[in-house]
């Protein structure tokens, strides 16, 4: 009948007891921290486009491509949880204007190593305005329903360059002309390194801006927009016009690699840009790890990477016709397939969350040991 | 006038397809919260198996059945196998998990059964009757017709009406307190599946007869019409399938009739911002949550 | 000590989220027929106390029995057919459908169609304004009458024992003590019993039988609801009143 | 001129049911009003009212005489903050990160800073941060700043949703249940804090406040409102309100002894 | 053997004194996938059957055939891949028009010979912009003009409607009808898009319409199912097919048991028919096919397959022994090949395009059957010719002799 007095009473409650942690605030401003690691990123990939070959230097430029417009759609749908499915189209409009910049300037006799910038930052503006207009009907919609427009919007784009072929050139598209090297770095100098070089400086540059702006009090509405459409409200965040803005960050860097992948295509058409491309943009944001700059590029470079391997470890099997007939092709996109769901079952935080996670554990079983 | 009965009928015959398919994208949406990406590969692999059977006993109806069969076990075994060990959390951690299922099914299909066509075949003849002088709907429209009323009306019915329809909506929805209240979760989740990719065969044994083939792509267009008419409709509503099933199908029709059928992507762009932007979930969304 | 008897055994639990555990080596009887109220501090690991004893995450360690079977390795979704239900913390009201529908569901998994039915009725009565709003969609719900619901709801199961999670959270004073009067109602009558936690100590006390004080994921104190009332130097201790 | 947010003859029906009958109230500065009635009596829709989430059918509003028309997101800017019923809180945001976002729009630093990482941004951040973790220490959570709200007790969450609500420095503070889940001691403290916001030397605020908590209520409350089926059927002090017949009989019932005690 | 005695041998990419690797690029999965994924294991079984027979001048022709899916973004990738990492000779054979547009620049620029495009469109044939690029496949609007020229002369006075693929294939085909025709004498014209697959509305107009003949610039499946639908309308014009989508045995295959619908079909082919089996070069595919090829299914695809591999063994030939990028380029544009084709081939240096003509085919009886004389002309305003040399036998082991 008596009461059984287990545990002593609790003391002092833990809280304010640690003083003011509230993450230490970094050193150096957020522009010099950003920009150091880009030049390091930078030096490092030059370095590697004179160890590898031209192939390898080729897949990395359409890395760098991918690249950009994945990182913007993981601000957009991890940060911001808008699900777009029509990044491919954005690409689209960025491949095409750069496209249409290049014919204009050439066909007008204009050379030098300027084009190239204009042409880019063209494609840039063009996008930014595509993306207000579809972002503008995005900030009405959620999920699905997004999802739904967003997947018009990739089947549209590509289907206005066969409507208006008087401009697009229909389904055959439009070259590309680029610029060949500058002179400066000898007459040998493979085109490929180059390419890199170019593409990974556009990316870079873009990397460091929207890095910029995830850490900056835009990044957090647009995390707090997502999670909390009524909170961010009445905390005074513009929820539409917020979505709005994320959809043009995220439509200006789909435009840039969309407008890359053209100069390093030296071409331009439909077909490149189908909704495929949209879905496996989506992909390699979550498979990279949703939400998370880093993610994206372990999404971009398995996006290039994967079929790529997928068909290699096919090459080690040795068919007879009959089998390879049935194989060829299949094959490695049921690798692919099945990469794609382990991947998701096995890290559902992505290739990043799974790092993390590792880094994590290493990280407190090291802590352990020391103390 | 002719060319419009012409043109509406056509839209409708098509539209009934992707109301069908719609339906089985709506029918897993309300069963699992998930757009299923690989609905149109799964029902594919379906129409697949009816090919087999249909060759191998020369019926077209053991073919069909054995396609409704495949079909629910198919959604059964996805959940089972793959999307149960899915983390839901994000919403797009499914959708990705689809789109690998895609690959890796329509690879499969390529490998068993080559990328050639296929021809499907049809249970009743597809020539329209003549009526004045005006050519309309085919017997086989017709069964199309049948086929899908009696889908939606069991689907509606179940759902609305009976305890597993309850309890497929409530597991749906709130899993957790579900299960509290002694729902099998797991068992409604596998059961959507199935039930869905049920109805994905039957659209899939509809519509490719009417398209280019049997092929590991087949559903591929269709899955985008269906999707388009189950978002118009609202993914909730099974009613609202058939509506926007037929509204994309005669929007579909008009246009490529009167205006050119380069058009019509645009054309299903504009349907889609016309309505959503009126009515954000759709045609034939509930009362709009109270968030506050 | 009606220990012996219980009809909710609970033996050296713990459970937690991750790695580390929330609740230590938690013991817990509540007898039949009587009311168990679990008071403790916030954060002290009330709510994951129920969660672990409905089934909603998984122990980490210890038993629990419902009269006298382990529940190890049972389903969710069998207990409330042994006669267990949990109503949880932030009402659970499923916001999709309709009040008609959330209450039916709750009666759903019973043989016994028209008694269910009857059971809805009373909940009906009992709850006046959820009858008024039987078509209403959970989400268009006020937050007291979402709480009204869960509540009715779990009773449509004519449960044996019932494990509310904040009951009053929300509701106004005359129908917290109208939910207080409810309980010792449906424990005299119908032998309920019930496990309750309950913020809201002094009226959570004043119809227990048995008051169990949780601190830090342990259990302090168990002792008879009317002591623990009236032992001032225990309620200063945990209580803070 | 009348200062403070007034509301006047307000009506809102939902379909066929009447939410709102001609309610009108008004909260001067420095002042602590609070609306309480039955579940379901219209009293978050009150507050939907105020923050511009529902359009009222009928009546009209001001703020220190002007007419107000209000829209959620300019509410900071107005100098209104509110905390939701439930907490509302961001889930992938640090408790930190949840405060800063409560003061938004005192952000001088715009888009193109932000996006080139300039210091001005940067400045910004760095004063955002402080202020935050000054709300933060001040309700005694600082120790908390890094943690993901999903993890803390109900109790702590409450206080972020407040320190949220404090950050943005309302002149009005609108608390929906914001005792809700606490215990008597976080009762005390969270009395003990309302009565101080009228009072406080920087940013003093009115409060509105809605709490079925009837210790909390009578503590705190200069005036009190009493809202049954949408209609005001009793105004004034908590001595007056607790004392009619009319009260005792919709809403507080039996406890009405216990609460006073 | 002196085969190591060439000057610049060792600096040509690709070809060793034993071996000889080309690429392709194909859609062997995906929409497109249907009929074109047989075409280059055909090649390869062609090539195979060669090497067996002691290759080309000692060399063995490796071919490696890398999947695009169709989708240009993909070519780009396996080209390089190709031309960078695998160092192939040469690509031969790439199909499709908007895949293979994309690396034209991309191959002129490291000099890769870009031999016998698998699609009819005109940008292979631009020798002072693409030097190393040749065509293989009829231009469409030869095509089309040779449709035409048989309504003309035999269909004189009956209604002519038109429908074609919204795209360079539909358009120079339409140029083509109407080049012949004359630009009125289109009654009802229609085009659909691939990724809409209804026609219903295309083939209704052109019964509401009175059309009595119909000429369709489509791919098989569309093909199919303009056909079909006009059945299911109760509307049975005359068809005229392209090329392109008139392969008999893929037809049947689409259609099943509707396969009936296609009697009385009109097409046009420039190589031999696969059901000829008098014919010594589809006696001799046929054979290879079953030997180095699976025994898999043996339709126009695998007759094409071989074709193409037939005439870059002839190609390879004629360049001789010391085998240089530059000579084979020198040696396609010398031209003078024969082979299966019942067209000549174009080739000259200022001339890069094809087939330069066709024969009309026939459905009779389930039978696809050539009938008429072959014709030649030009994509210009030229007339359309009987082309009347006789046809040349293959050599007796099937590999082609040095000229
Ligand atoms: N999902 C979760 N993940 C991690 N930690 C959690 C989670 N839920 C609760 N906790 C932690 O477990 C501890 C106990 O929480 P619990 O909710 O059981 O307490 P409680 O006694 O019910 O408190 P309250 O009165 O606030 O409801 C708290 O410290 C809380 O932070
Ligand atoms: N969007 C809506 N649609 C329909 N009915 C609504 C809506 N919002 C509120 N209601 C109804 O209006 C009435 C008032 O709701 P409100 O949330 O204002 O009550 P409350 O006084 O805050 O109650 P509680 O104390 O339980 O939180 C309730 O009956 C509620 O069901
Ligand atoms: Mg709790
Ligand atoms: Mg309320």
């Amino acid at each position: 009948m008596s009461a059984t007095r287990a545990v002593a009473p609790p003391q002092e409650s833990p809280v304010g007891a640690a003083g003011r942690p509230g993450a230490p605030r970094r050193r150096g401003g957020t522009l010099l921290r950003h920009l150091a690691v880009a030049v390091v990123a930078g030096l490092l990939l030059v370095g590697v486009s004179y160890a590898v070959e031209p192939f390898r230097n080729f897949q990395l430029a359409t890395v760098a491509a991918y690249l950009c417009a994945v990182a913007g759609l993981t601000v957009l749908t991890g940060l911001n949880g808008q699900l777009a499915l029509g990044h491919g189209a954005l690409m689209a409009t960025g491949a095409y204007t750069v496209a249409l910049c290049q014919n204009a300037f050439y066909d007008r006799g204009l050379t030098g190593g300027w084009l190239l910038p204009v042409s880019l930052a063209a494609a840039v503006v063009a996008t930014v305005a595509v993306g207000a207009v579809v972002g503008v009907a995005a900030a009405r919609l959620r999920g699905p329903y997004l999802a739904g427009v967003t997947l018009a919007v990739a089947i549209v784009v590509p289907a206005l360059a066969v409507t208006f072929d008087g401009v697009f050139n229909g389904e055959q598209g439009l070259s590309v002309p680029v610029e060949p090297p500058p002179l400066a770095l000898g007459p040998y100098f493979p085109y490929e390194r180059w390419q890199l070089w170019v593409a990974g400086a556009a990316t870079l540059l873009a990397l460091v801006l929207l890095a910029n702006l995830v850490g900056s009090r835009y990044g957090r509405t647009f995390r707090a927009v997502r999670d909390d459409e009524v909170a961010a409200r009445l905390a005074g965040i513009h929820v539409a016009r917020t979505q709005v803005l994320a959809f043009v960050v995220s439509a200006a860097t789909a435009g840039l690699g969309g407008a890359l992948l053209a100069v390093l295509a030296q071409s331009v058409s439909p077909g490149a840009f189908s909704m495929t491309l949209s879905l496996f943009l989506l992909m390699a944001v979550v498979i990279g790890g949703l939400g998370r700059l880093a993610g994206a590029v372990w999404g971009a470079v398995l996006l290039v990477a994967l079929p790529d391997l997928s068909h290699s470890v096919t090459e080690l099997f040795t068919l007879s016709p009959a089998a390879a007939q049935r194989l060829e092709g299949n094959l490695p996109l049921a690798i692919f397939g099945t990469t794609l769901i382990v991947v998701m079952i096995v890290a559902p935080g992505g290739v990043q969350g799974l790092l993390s996670r590792l880094g994590r554990a290493v990280l407190a079983r090291w802590r352990a040991r020391r103390s | 006038m002719d060319r419009f009965i012409f043109l509406t009928l056509d839209g409708l015959s098509r539209g009934a397809v992707y109301a069908a398919f719609a339906l089985a994208l709506v029918l897993i949406w309300r069963a699992a919260r998930v757009v299923n990406f690989a609905q149109g590969a799964m029902a594919v692999a379906a129409a697949y198996v009816a090919y087999s059977v249909t060759a191998a006993t020369g019926s077209y109806w053991l073919g069909f059945l054995a396609a409704l069969a495949a079909g629910l076990l198919l959604g059964a075994v996805v959940d089972r196998v793959v999307m149960r060990h899915v983390n839901h959390a994000s919403p797009l951690n499914p959708v990705i998990v689809a789109l690998g299922l895609v690959l890796l099914i329509q690879a499969v299909l390529g490998m068993i059964y080559g990328s050639q066509f296929r021809p499907a075949e049809v249970p009743f003849s597809r020539s329209a009757f003549t009526v004045g002088g005006l050519t309309v709907l085919s017997p086989y429209d017709l069964f199309v017709f049948a086929a899908v009323g009696v889908v939606v009306s069991a689907l509606a019915w179940i759902f609305a009406r009976t305890a597993v329809g309850l309890r497929m909506r409530a597991a749906a929805f709130a899993p957790e307190v579900s299960r509290l209240l002694g729902v099998n979760v797991g068992g409604m989740l596998t059961l959507g599946w199935a039930l869905a990719s049920g109805v994905g065969a039957l659209a899939a044994m509809l519509v490719i007869p009417t398209e280019l083939g049997l092929h590991p792509h087949a559903m591929d267009l269709v899955f985008v019409s269906a999707f388009t008419a189950a978002v118009v409709g609202g993914l909730d509503s099974p009613p609202g399938a058939v509506v926007g099933g037929l509204a994309v199908g005669l929007l579909l029709s008009y246009v490529s009739g009167y205006a050119g059928s380069d058009l019509t992507p645009l054309a299903v762009l504009v349907l889609l911002l016309a309505v959503l932007l009126v009515r954000p979930g759709g045609l034939f969304s509930t009362v709009a949550a109270r968030r506050v | 000590m009606s220990e012996l008897g219980g009809l909710l055994v609970v033996r050296g639990l713990s459970a937690g989220y991750g790695a580390a555990p929330v609740l230590h080596d938690v013991d817990l009887t509540v007898a039949p027929g009587s009311i168990s109220a679990v008071v403790g501090a916030n954060g002290a690991g009330k709510t994951t106390l129920l969660r672990a004893v409905s089934g909603m995450l998984r122990p980490l360690a210890g038993r629990i029995e419902l009269a006298g079977e382990d529940l190890r390795g049972t389903p969710v979704e069998q207990l409330v057919r042994r006669g267990m239900a949990h109503v949880p913390e932030g009402r659970g009201v499923i916001g999709e459908l309709s009040v008609d529908e959330n209450l039916r569901l709750g009666g759903l998994w019973r043989r016994d169609r028209a008694d269910a039915a009857r059971a809805l009725d009373e909940v009906y009565q009992l709850f006046e304004p959820l009858a008024r709003r039987r078509r209403h969609l959970g989400h268009q719900l006020s937050g007291g009458e979402r709480q009204m619901l869960a509540l009715g709801r779990a009773l449509v199961g004519r449960p044996r024992l019932l494990l509310l999670d904040e009951p009053s959270l929300g509701l106004a004073p005359r129908v917290v003590a109208q939910i207080m009067a409810l309980l010792r109602q449906l424990r005299d009558r119908t032998g309920l019993a019930v496990l309750l936690v309950e913020q809201n100590v002094r009226s959570a006390l004043s119809v227990a039988d048995q008051g169990v004080v949780m601190s830090l994921g342990r259990v302090a104190a168990t002792a008879p609801a009317a002591e623990l009332r009236d032992d001032a130097d225990l309620r200063h201790a945990y209580l803070g009143f | 001129m009348e200062q403070g947010l007034a509301l006047h003859h307000i009506g809102v029906r939902f379909g066929g049911l009447t939410a709102l009958d001609d309610v009108s109230l008004r909260v001067p500065p420095g002042r602590v009003v609070g609306v309480i009635g039955p579940n379901g009596a219209g009293k978050t829709t009150l507050f939907n009212v105020i923050c511009g989430f529902i359009t009222p059918d009928s009546g009209s509003l001001t703020l220190d005489g002007r007419p107000l028309r209000p829209r959620p997101h300019r509410l900071t800017r107005l100098g209104i903050a509110r905390t939701l019923q439930g907490t509302g809180l961001f889930a992938g945001l640090t408790v930190l990160e949840n405060v800063m976002a409560g003061a938004t729009h005192t952000a001088r630093a715009g888009f193109l800073p932000a996006l080139l990482g300039l210091p001005r941004s940067d400045r910004d951040e760095e004063r955002l941060r402080r202020e935050a973790l000054d709300v933060l220490d001040g309700l005694g959570i600082a120790g908390h700043a890094d943690a993901a709200p999903g993890t803390l007790p109900f109790a702590v969450r409450q206080r972020v949703a407040l320190a949220r609500a404090l950050a943005a420095r309302p002149r009005l503070l609108l608390l929906d249940e914001p005792a809700g889940g606490l215990g008597a001691e976080d009762i005390a403290e969270l009395a003990e804090l309302i009565r101080r916001l009228p009072r406080r030397e920087t940013d003093p605020c009115a409060v509105l406040l809605v709490e079925h908590h009837m210790d909390l209520v009578m503590a705190v409350c200069d005036e009190i409102v009493v809202l049954d089926f949408g209609r005001v059927i009793a105004a004034g002090t908590p001595d007056d309100v607790r004392d009619d017949p009319a009260v005792t009989d919709a809403y507080l019932g039996a406890e009405v002894d216990e609460a006073a005690a | 053997d002196d085969g190591g005695s060439g000057s610049g041998r060792a600096n040509v990419p690709g070809v060793t004194d034993t071996e000889i690797v080309v690429g392709t690029h194909m859609p062997l999965t995906g929409p497109a996938a249907a009929g074109y994924s047989e075409i280059a294991p055909a090649t390869k079984a062609y090539f195979d059957y060669v090497n067996a027979n002691g290759g080309v001048h000692g060399r063995k022709i490796t071919y490696k055939i890398m999947d695009d899916g169709y989708n240009p973004a993909n070519t780009q990738q396996v080209v390089r891949q190709l031309v960078l990492q695998d160092k192939v000779f040469a690509i031969l054979n790439g199909l499709g028009t908007p895949t293979h547009t994309g690396v034209l620049d991309f191959l002129k620029t490291n000099r890769v010979p870009d031999l016998f495009v698998a699609s009819g469109s005109r940008s292979w044939d631009q020798p002072d912009k693409y030097p190393g690029t040749f065509g293989f496949n009829p231009d469409y609007t030869v095509e089309g003009k040779i449709l035409a020229h048989h309504i003309k002369t035999n269909l004189a006075g009956r209604k002519v409607c038109f429908l074609g693929q919204d795209d360079d294939f539909g358009r120079d085909s339409l140029l083509g009808v109407e080049k012949i025709l004359g630009a009125g004498a289109v009654a009802v014209k229609q085009t659909y898009v691939t990724s809409n697959t209804n026609v219903g509305p295309q083939i209704g107009a052109f019964k509401a319409a009175g059309c009595q003949v119909v000429v369709l610039a489509t791919v098989p499946g569309f093909t199919a199912l303009s056909i079909g639908t006009a059945a299911k309308l109760g509307f049975r014009p005359q068809w005229l097919v392209s090329n392109v989508g008139a392969d008999h045995a893929t037809l049947t295959k689409q259609l099943g048991d509707a396969a009936p619908l296609l009697e009385g079909m009109i097409g046009v082919n420039y190589l031999p028919m696969q059901n000829d089996t008098a014919n010594p070069w589809i006696q001799l595919f046929t054979r290879i096919n079953k030997e180095y090829n699976g025994n898999a299914g043996f339709n126009g695809n695998t007759v094409y397959g071989m074709a193409v591999g037939y005439l870059f063994v002839q190609a390879l030939l004629a360049a001789g022994k010391d085998l240089t990028r530059e000579s084979i380029v020198e040696a396609v544009e010398k031209g003078g090949f024969q082979g299966p084709g019942l067209a000549p081939l174009r080739f000259s240096a200022t001339d890069h395009s094809g087939y330069g003509g066709e024969r009309l085919t026939r459905v009779s009886g389930g039978v696809q059957s050539y009938f008429g004389p072959a014709y030649e002309t030009d994509e210009g305003d030229g007339p359309v010719n009987e082309y009347t040399a006789p046809a040349v036998a293959p050599p007796a082991n099937g590999v082609p002799t040095g000229s």
